[in-house]
């Protein structure tokens, strides 16, 4: 192990603390008063992380707002001649450094798909890239998955730490922090003091133990092919996806989703132009202005969200599968649609396909 | 309850032939999750089930994932409603959105359904559950090891413990006796009253904490039976633009008004815009509210009476005091 | 408020120079873009893309309409229909308006080289043909017989007439077709598909560039299989909802080709390669 | 867009109140806005110009006056931006005078408001796009419903404008309830020495095509382009061929038959002609009592029939008609005087309706206009008259005035004591209405020459006594209990809208009221109009009225049909609703409440069904607009986006 | 929130009025042309009738920080075009009532009949309703962000 820091529980808020002092920190609180929800909010004063199950809505708006400036412009009229218009723009504005404390090996491995698509691909989107540079994820290795996760059927796995720069390890009496690059290295001397050798092998062994835990059925990353042969059977996407309301929800708590819209917003003569989260299971996203919609039905949508994660990017970008199954779109799924089935039943005969 | 389940497929198994397919319940992915389920093959009818975890209002993909309209030919669609949802089906018949022509109903009365995240609150760990039911006041859930037992007014949705309407009020079939209410006519809903105890500023504030959470992912939108607009919902239109794509509180209020404003006079009280809502939001107490309203008002109620025209969209040149 | 090297969202500010009303429905802009260093390096190639904003109101997709060997203005044919280009509409010469450009992939102009080319156009599809027409025009002696069939609803839907005598003057075959009717008319009178099985250019040793509203697509491309063309003889261009224009927003993939990056241009072999979603 | 803004002192109506200089430069910082001034009258000549040519040197594409109402000018400048080459549709007008200047002397907070006020209508403009009026083609033929006194003035009004016409009846003769009348009040006129004239009219006009003893089945379309479905209802007898020689009326052996010409008083024949003057003058069975049709064989008229007219086998038949216009003149029925138990009509055969007592005055009528009461045949002595059966009482729903009721009990009154000079004629009256020209002299008359008696009271019972009938009842002026004993009661009986009105009213999409009368579309304004336009109004149809007023009216419809009729095409006002189809999701709310029946369905090629406006029909009301849930039908030139730009332009 | 544009002093504030064309516009120009002195507040939006008046654009105003909401038409049996205003006096009515329901005061919204000849009833609702809102003062608007504290438990 590289560095390490520890802290007990009680301490937990004061480290946090002296850490919002030097930049944001996103941690789990309860979404309302006697919510069953966790949410990420910035840290204030006196408020302790909530740790002990799976955040609801994600560290996702971190590195991407749901609601994010791209632009800001200003018309300027003349003077002299109030026909003369010019246009003032401003783009991209500097963003305070951020840390994400708390989140689980799965949301932070969401943001490796962003990374192929915000940063590595034709363009460069410099919004993202200028978050993800100054945002640090400590993540706590999972204890708790549920019947909705599946996290070792798409290659990750309780104890991932693909992606973070922390990790956080429960042991006796509050936390061992872990360092995992530089970055983190960084920060541990403001988290805690050294941890013990007994903390740190205590540590280990919680660490091992999640390791080989496998959470979630089956193998979900081989399903390119299946779902191409798939693609045109109505049938298997019918009885699949009935149940689907078409709401936005499974995207919106997915770590790897990242469609977006881009509108204006005007009053008088200034404006923004904002990204917003969109989703691909509105028939508003694909509808064109001539009222043609390439994928009209919630059958289409759903099969292309289906693909998208299950084929369309692994095939993109080497076999990467574009989910990290925390299975929060199942979980909160107001009709609990299963994507592990959809995509496990691509590989079955027409007929046994059973949604449930 | 078994022997309901039983008795639904039985039910359907008789109508079977004269049927397109079933709208039901069946288990989804673990043992607290009931989950909607198009069965077209009657061998498949035993995948029905019926307890308390079926809260989910069937009735919208009535409109939403098929077509029932009359249309020659065609069979039937056999439906579960329980004492709410059967309201959410008589309003779309009024609407005429559907044709009663075009549906078998099972009617089952209602005990209750259960609020799923105020069960986990109570009991994190439960799962693994055999059966689940409703024993007097309690709500019985049998794990392999023992059988829990919870009160009702702990882990109902808020739906069912102010129900008036446990027994469809629409069927052509139902399954188990009817039920008395739990609340009776002309007793105010007692959520609604609770807020309005409040004052205006408190409950201004109530909403705005409320409704701060909102993610703006349409589910209670799209869940509601009665929001018949879908894919042209002016929420998300551009022109006209009702809502900006800005997030601000303002945004939140409005486009929560714009649902509840869009359903004043037509809501069934089915609840299924709060239970979706991922963010715990209790979005249908607006609606409650502006029943209330329309109930003193003009004395209507949504979904009773399959002839009526909802009352905002009709007429009386007669009526004073306003 | 720091300047990024490159920031892909950020439009060019532009100065729109010449309106022309081409049908009531359709105005093609020229625009020129604010920065003279950016408009005098700025080169594109038959096909490719931009995204004009009406800053306040939105941004939008239309091809690159100019010929690429203009050095001193873009143009951009507009039809309206949605918020954007209704905007775009109302605007008056000197106004701004915001350009990104060019987009995603363009007309393989070397391929067709010494290749008998047929264009067949539909409405405000002839705006994309037109670019690489212009460019044919410009390197006659590159390319074989050029045939053109552009169908409009009536006369005044047919942009671009003010150009059709310099089109047949240079060699060109251009064939204009109405759909119904008119008086004073002397042209075709039929849908573009049956004018297309009319007229039957031979699939010899050509290449078939094909745009408009999908329904025509549809047609053309049946009719040009029925007069044996092959797979990769034909070449069209696909719409679809963009928003970032990147390869980054997600709405306008064909499984895993991204219309605005891996498009719009695309054979109709790969076509049949793609998912079938269109 | 560039917008030019023109600030109106209005002399100094406006300037005295409103800095109008600021309010204008102030304008010039809004957005769109290239030019903006003020100027001392915008309205007039050269304020006119001065916009003109303001946009043709800044090429402006919209222009907001800030001045007057627009309830005042917008006309006006509408017609101003016109003559310039704009749409006439991209002009705003912004109300500073009503609504700013003239109603608060602080100049400061007026010039804020009307700086607001002016950029309300500068947002709304950025929403706003060119209209065009299309042109509809006139269909120029009137239908005409119901062949009354109303329908035929409206006829003969029209046909002689050279208009073709198509009268629809729903008896087998024109003439309606006038021609039923002995005499008309107040100048005693032969009824049907001035109604049949008029009869003969509709008979010989070329231009007036009669359908009598037929109903309308069905209307579709809208003003100027109406089709309407007439069912033709089997007569049994080929009118073609039928001379109306009336041979076979004679011959007939069914000759029990209730006489609805004559109100049930004596008997007809199955095969019959109402009476000598019908027009047109046919025979038609009553298939009820014809004894062919009831008993299987004797097809006495066959044989007879000189033409062989008759046809047994006739059934109904649907003609298609089509016209531009409607009047409907569908006139009244009578009460139905047995619900009032007490009085023993219809129980009692000496207690008779005030109709039927007509028919006994009638010369033509089954007495041959010797009064003579129905049970014994008697000259009666003693007659009472009862005002107000069916009027003015909610207690049986008619809580109206009949209006007629007071002024025919004076003339059967007058009459009677003509006719019989030792009768005593009583009346009992609750208050005496006669409001028209002579009518009150009319009634005094009566009372003081003719000697009729008026007690003011309601009668509590009649009950028979031996073969006379005692009146029960109270005079409330001399607080006196009455009994009258009497030969004949007569019951005024009230009007009520004719059978079937309602029906009808929802074939054409006009409404009615709580009793059944149409609607007109304005009370005062527009008392013929209806709320669907190209549908007019004549007579009773719509209220209680007397002949006179009847034929008023009829002619006021025929002189608005001829309006409408004067051009050749309907320019549609474009300020109506619009269906965006790709948004719309047919639930058809926008239809349900349409007042105007604007809005129909329309089947796209995919089998959908969306909403589509008739813009002729389309008042432009937005009632549509605002209920529609997707706003898919939207109000042009106040669309959401256009009232939503002024909202925003005050808030948020 | 509020506009700017007009740089607004304290004491006035934002009356959004919705007025049919035939009867309550008429009406303010009646009252206009008879110089009926009102309080400056109110500032008229011209739709052609109540029918048109979706409950919603009062509620976008009241949100976005308008002080008050004024609705009229013409008196019930009068409306232009017949019917118009019997379902605007429903919706505005269940309106009305719900308003308080998430907060905003229901002094803050009124509906009234004016017809286009009773300038001086204008002139008093005007008064009146100016005058009410001036009690409740400026709308608070809502928390564009919300203090966590400042919980109200409900459920």
């Amino acid at each position: 192990m590289s560095g390490t820091a520890y802290i007990t529980h009680n301490e937990l808020t004061s480290a946090l603390e002296r850490l919002s002092k030097e930049m944001d920190v996103w941690i789990p609180v309860e979404t309302g008063d006697k919510k069953w929800g966790i949410q990420f909010s910035k840290y204030q004063p006196g408020k302790a992380p909530l740790l002990e199950r799976q955040s609801t809505t994600l560290p996702k708006k971190v590195l991407f707002p749901q609601v994010e400036t791209l632009l800001r412009f200003c018309y300027q009229k003349d003077v002299e001649d109030r026909s003369r218009v010019t246009i003032d723009l401003k783009d991209l504005e500097d963003m305070a450094p951020a840390m994400v404390f708390g989140a689980r090996p799965c949301d932070v491995r969401g943001f490796l798909t962003f990374d192929q698509v915000f940063l590595n691909g034709l363009h460069k989107d410099p919004y993202y890239a200028q978050r993800r540079e100054k945002t640090l994820f400590a993540t706590l290795v999972c204890e708790t998955p549920d019947s909705a996760c599946f996290c070792s059927s798409v290659g990750s796995g309780p104890a991932d730490q693909a992606g973070s720069d922390l990790w956080i390890i429960p042991i006796e009496g509050g936390y061992l922090i872990e360092s995992l690059n530089e970055r983190g290295e960084k920060l541990l001397p403001k988290m805690g003091k050294e941890a013990t050798q007994d903390q740190i092998e205590s540590a280990q062994r919680f660490q091992e133990k999640a390791a080989n835990e496998r959470v979630g059925e089956g193998d979900l990353t081989r399903y390119v092919r299946a779902f191409e042969e798939r693609f045109s059977d109505k049938a298997y996407w019918r009885d699949m996806v009935s149940k689907c309301i078409s709401c936005g929800i499974c995207t919106y708590v997915c770590p790897t989703c990242y469609c977006f819209t881009i509108t204006d917003e005007m009053k008088e003569l200034e404006g923004e132009r904002l990204r917003s989260w969109d989703s691909c299971m509105f028939h508003q996203y694909t509808q064109e202005a001539s009222g043609h919609n390439p994928r009209p039905t919630k059958f289409e949508r759903y099969r292309n969200r289906v693909g998208h994660k299950f084929s369309y990017f692994p095939d993109k970008y080497n076999g990467m599968i574009s989910c990290c199954g925390c299975g929060r779109c199942i979980r909160s799924c107001p009709v609990s649609v299963d994507i592990r089935q959809i995509v496990r039943q691509l590989k079955e005969e027409a007929g046994d396909c059973v949604s449930t | 309850m078994g022997s309901k389940t039983e008795a639904l497929a039985k039910q359907f198994e008789k109508v079977f032939d004269d049927l397109e397919l079933v709208i039901g319940w069946e288990t989804g992915f673990d043992s607290l999750h009931a989950t909607p389920a198009f069965i077209r093959q009657p061998s498949a009818l035993g995948r029905l089930i019926w307890n308390p975890f079926c809260s989910h209002n069937l009735s919208g993909y009535l409109t939403k994932t098929l077509n029932a309209t009359a249309q020659e030919d065609a069979k039937k669609i056999g439906i579960c409603v329980k004492g709410c949802d059967s309201r959410s089906v008589v309003a779309l018949i009024q609407e005429k959105f559907i044709s009663r022509e075009r549906l078998y109903i099972a009617g089952i009365p209602c005990r209750g359904t259960v609020d799923l995240r105020r069960l986990m609150r109570l009991k994190p760990s439960l799962k693994d559950v055999n059966t689940v039911h409703i024993e007097g006041n309690e709500l019985a859930v049998e794990t392999a090891r023992q059988t829990h037992r919870f009160p009702l007014q702990d882990v109902l949705l808020r739906k069912c413990l102010q129900c008036r309407y446990p027994n469809p009020v629409l069927y052509d079939e139902l399954i188990g006796e009817p039920l008395t209410p739990r609340v009776t006519e002309g007793q105010a809903p007692p959520f609604v009253d609770k807020l309005e105890a409040h004052s205006l500023e408190q409950r201004r504030v109530f909403w705005e904490r409320e409704l701060d959470r909102c993610i703006r992912c349409y589910a209670c939108r799209n869940a509601c039976p009665l929001c018949v607009c879908q894919d042209n919902c002016i929420l998300e239109s551009r022109m006209p633009k009702w809502l900006s794509q800005r997030s601000g509180m303002s945004e939140k209020f409005f486009f929560h008004m714009i649902h509840a404003v869009h359903l004043a006079g037509r809501c069934t009280e089915c609840g299924e815009c709060e239970r979706v809502c991922p963010m715990e939001i209790p979005v249908a107490l607006m609606k409650e509210k502006l029943n209330q309203v329309v109930k003193e008002l003009l004395d209507y109620e949504a979904g009773l009476n399959p002839e009526t025209q909802p009352p905002l969209l009709t007429f009386d040149p007669s009526e004073t005091g306003i | 408020m720091t300047a990024s090297a490159h920031n892909p969202y950020r439009p060019e500010l532009a100065t729109i120079q010449e309106i022309i009303q081409e049908t009531p429905t359709i105005r093609t802009f020229r625009v020129v873009l604010n920065d003279e260093e950016k408009m005098r390096r700025f080169s594109f190639q038959p096909g490719q893309v931009g995204q004009l904003s009406v800053f306040g109101v939105g941004e939008s997709t239309f091809v690159i309409n100019s010929p690429p060997t203009r050095k001193d203005y873009l143009q951009f044919s507009v039809m309206r229909a949605g918020e954007v280009t209704q905007r775009l509409h109302q605007l008056s010469l000197g106004d701004q308006i915001g350009v990104r450009a060019p987009l995603g992939n363009s007309f393989p102009i070397e391929d067709m080289k010494g290749h008998n080319i047929l264009f067949v156009g539909g409405g405000i599809g002839m705006a994309p043909l037109r670019t690489l027409l212009l460019y044919m025009l410009d390197n006659r002696q590159d390319y074989g017989n050029i045939t053109v069939i552009y169908g409009a609803r009536s006369p005044e839907d047919l942009s671009y007439g003010y150009e059709f005598d310099k089109w047949r003057t240079s060699g060109m075959d251009l064939v204009l077709t109405i759909d119904r009717e008119s008086p004073g008319w002397k042209e075709r009178v039929g849908f573009v598909p049956t004018i297309l099985a009319e007229v039957a250019p031979t699939p010899f040793n050509r290449i078939a560039i094909t745009c408009g509203p999908p329904i025509m697509i549809k047609f053309v491309l049946a009719g040009l299989k029925e007069l044996e063309y092959e797979d990769h003889q034909i070449i069209t261009t696909l719409e679809r909802r963009m928003k970032c224009g990147i390869g980054i927003c997600g709405r306008c993939n064909i499984g895993t080709k991204y219309v605005c990056v891996d498009g719009p241009v695309f054979s109709y072999e790969q076509l049949r390669h793609m998912v079938p979603e269109l | 867009m560039r917008i030019g803004v023109f600030v109106c002192r209005c002399g100094t109506n406006i300037a005295n109140t409103v800095d109008t200089e600021a309010v204008a430069n102030k304008a010039l910082e809004y957005p769109d806005v290239t030019h903006a001034t003020d100027y001392m009258y915008t309205c007039s000549e050269p304020g006119q110009q001065e916009i003109q040519q303001a946009i043709k040197e800044h090429a402006l594409q919209g222009i907001v006056v800030a001045a007057c109402s627009p309830r005042m000018h917008e006309a006006t400048f509408r017609r101003a931006v016109e003559k310039a080459g704009l749409n006439r549709y991209m002009f705003e007008q912004a109300n500073i005078r009503e609504h700013c200047s003239w109603i608060s002397s602080d100049i400061e907070a007026n010039t804020r408001k009307a700086m607001d006020l002016v950029r309300m209508s500068v947002e709304k403009l950025r929403f706003n796009q060119p209209l065009f009026s299309s042109y509809v083609p006139i269909n120029k033929r009137v239908l005409v419903i119901g062949g009354g006194v109303a329908g035929i003035q409206a006829a003969l009004d029209c046909a002689e404008g050279g208009l073709d016409v198509v009268m629809v009846e729903r008896e087998s003769t024109i003439g309606g309830k006038m021609a039923k009348l002995d005499k008309t009040f107040p100048t005693i006129d032969c009824s049907s020495c001035i109604l049949g004239p008029k009869m003969v009219d509709v008979a010989q006009n070329d231009n007036i095509h009669l359908y009598a003893y037929s109903e309308i089945d069905s209307v579709s379309g809208y003003i100027g382009n109406f089709k309407v479905g007439i069912r033709k209802k089997a007569t049994y007898v080929d009118w073609d061929a039928c001379t109306g020689c009336g041979l076979c009326t004679e011959k007939c052996p069914a000759k029990k038959c209730y006489d609805r010409f004559n109100e049930g008083l004596g008997t007809t024949t199955a095969i019959n002609i109402p009476f000598p003057q019908a027009i047109p003058k046919k025979a038609c069975i009553d298939a009820d009592y014809c004894r062919y049709f009831t008993k299987g064989k004797c097809k006495v008229c066959q044989k007879l029939c000189p033409t062989s007219a008759i046809r047994f086998e006739m059934e109904d038949e649907i003609v298609t008609e089509e016209v531009g216009a409607i009047v409907v003149a569908t006139g009244y029925d009578l009460f139905d005087d047995s619900v009032y138990g007490e009085y023993g009509g219809g129980h009692y055969p000496d207690v008779i309706s005030a109709m039927q007592y007509e028919r006994l005055l009638s010369a033509a009528g089954p007495t041959g206009g010797h009064i003579r009461r129905p049970s014994d045949g008697k000259a009666p002595k003693d007659i009472v008259w009862l005002s107000c059966i069916g009027s003015r009482d909610a207690s049986v729903g008619r809580p109206y005035c009949s209006g007629i009721c007071c002024m025919y009990i004076a003339k059967q009154a007058t009459m009677t004591r003509d006719h019989l000079p030792d009768c005593n004629c009583y009346v009992s009256y609750m208050d005496i209405r006669a409001p028209g020209k002579n009518y009150d002299e009319f009634v005094r008359r009566a009372q003081e020459e003719y000697g009729v008696q008026y007690f003011r009271g309601r009668v509590g019972k009649i009950y028979p006594k031996g073969d006379r009938l005692i009146v029960q009842g109270a005079d409330t002026l001399l607080g006196i209990q009455i009994e009258i004993e009497a030969d004949l009661v007569v019951l005024a009986t009230g009007i009520e809208p004719s059978d079937g009105a309602r029906g009808l009213a929802e074939k054409l999409r006009i409404s009615y009221d709580d009793y059944g009368f149409y609607m007109e579309s304005h009370p005062k304004l527009r008392p013929v109009e209806t709320n669907t336009a190209g549908v007019y109004l004549s007579g009773v149809c719509q209220g209680p009225k007397d002949i006179p007023a009847s034929v008023g009216q009829g002619s006021a419809a025929a002189a608005k049909v001829q309006a409408l009729f004067s051009r050749d095409t309907i320019e549609t006002d474009p300020q109506v609703a619009n269906v965006k189809e790709i948004a719309c999701i047919g639930c058809g709310k926008c239809i349900d409440v349409c007042p105007f029946g604007a809005i129909q369905w329309k089947t796209l090629r995919d089998g959908s069904q969306k909403a589509q406006v008739l813009e002729t029909v389309c008042q432009g009301c937005g009632l549509c607009n605002a209920t529609c849930p997707p706003k898919a039908i939207q109000l042009q030139h106040c669309t959401d986006d256009q009232i939503l730009a002024e909202v925003n332009a005050l808030c948020g | 929130m509020k506009s700017e544009a007009a740089s607004t002093p304290e004491q006035e504030l934002r009356i959004v009025g919705f007025l049919c064309n035939w009867c309550s516009y008429g009406g303010a120009d009646t009252a206009g042309i008879c110089r009926f002195k009102q309080p400056t507040d109110l500032r008229i939006i011209r739709i052609p009738c109540t029918g048109r008046m979706d409950p919603l654009f009062a509620v976008k105003a009241l949100i976005y920080g308008a002080d008050g909401v004024l609705v009229s038409g013409c008196h019930p049996k009068d409306c232009h075009y017949a019917v118009g205003n019997y379902y605007a006096r429903r919706r505005m009515e269940v309106l009305k009532r719900f308003l308080p329901f998430i907060g905003i005061d229901t002094g803050r919204f009124r509906y009234s009949w004016v017809s286009a000849s009773e300038g001086q009833l204008w002139q008093q609702v005007v008064k009146e309703f100016s005058e009410q809102i001036h009690r409740l003062g400026a709308n608070p608007g809502l928390h564009e962000k919300i203090d966590v504290e400042a919980s109200l438990f409900l459920f």
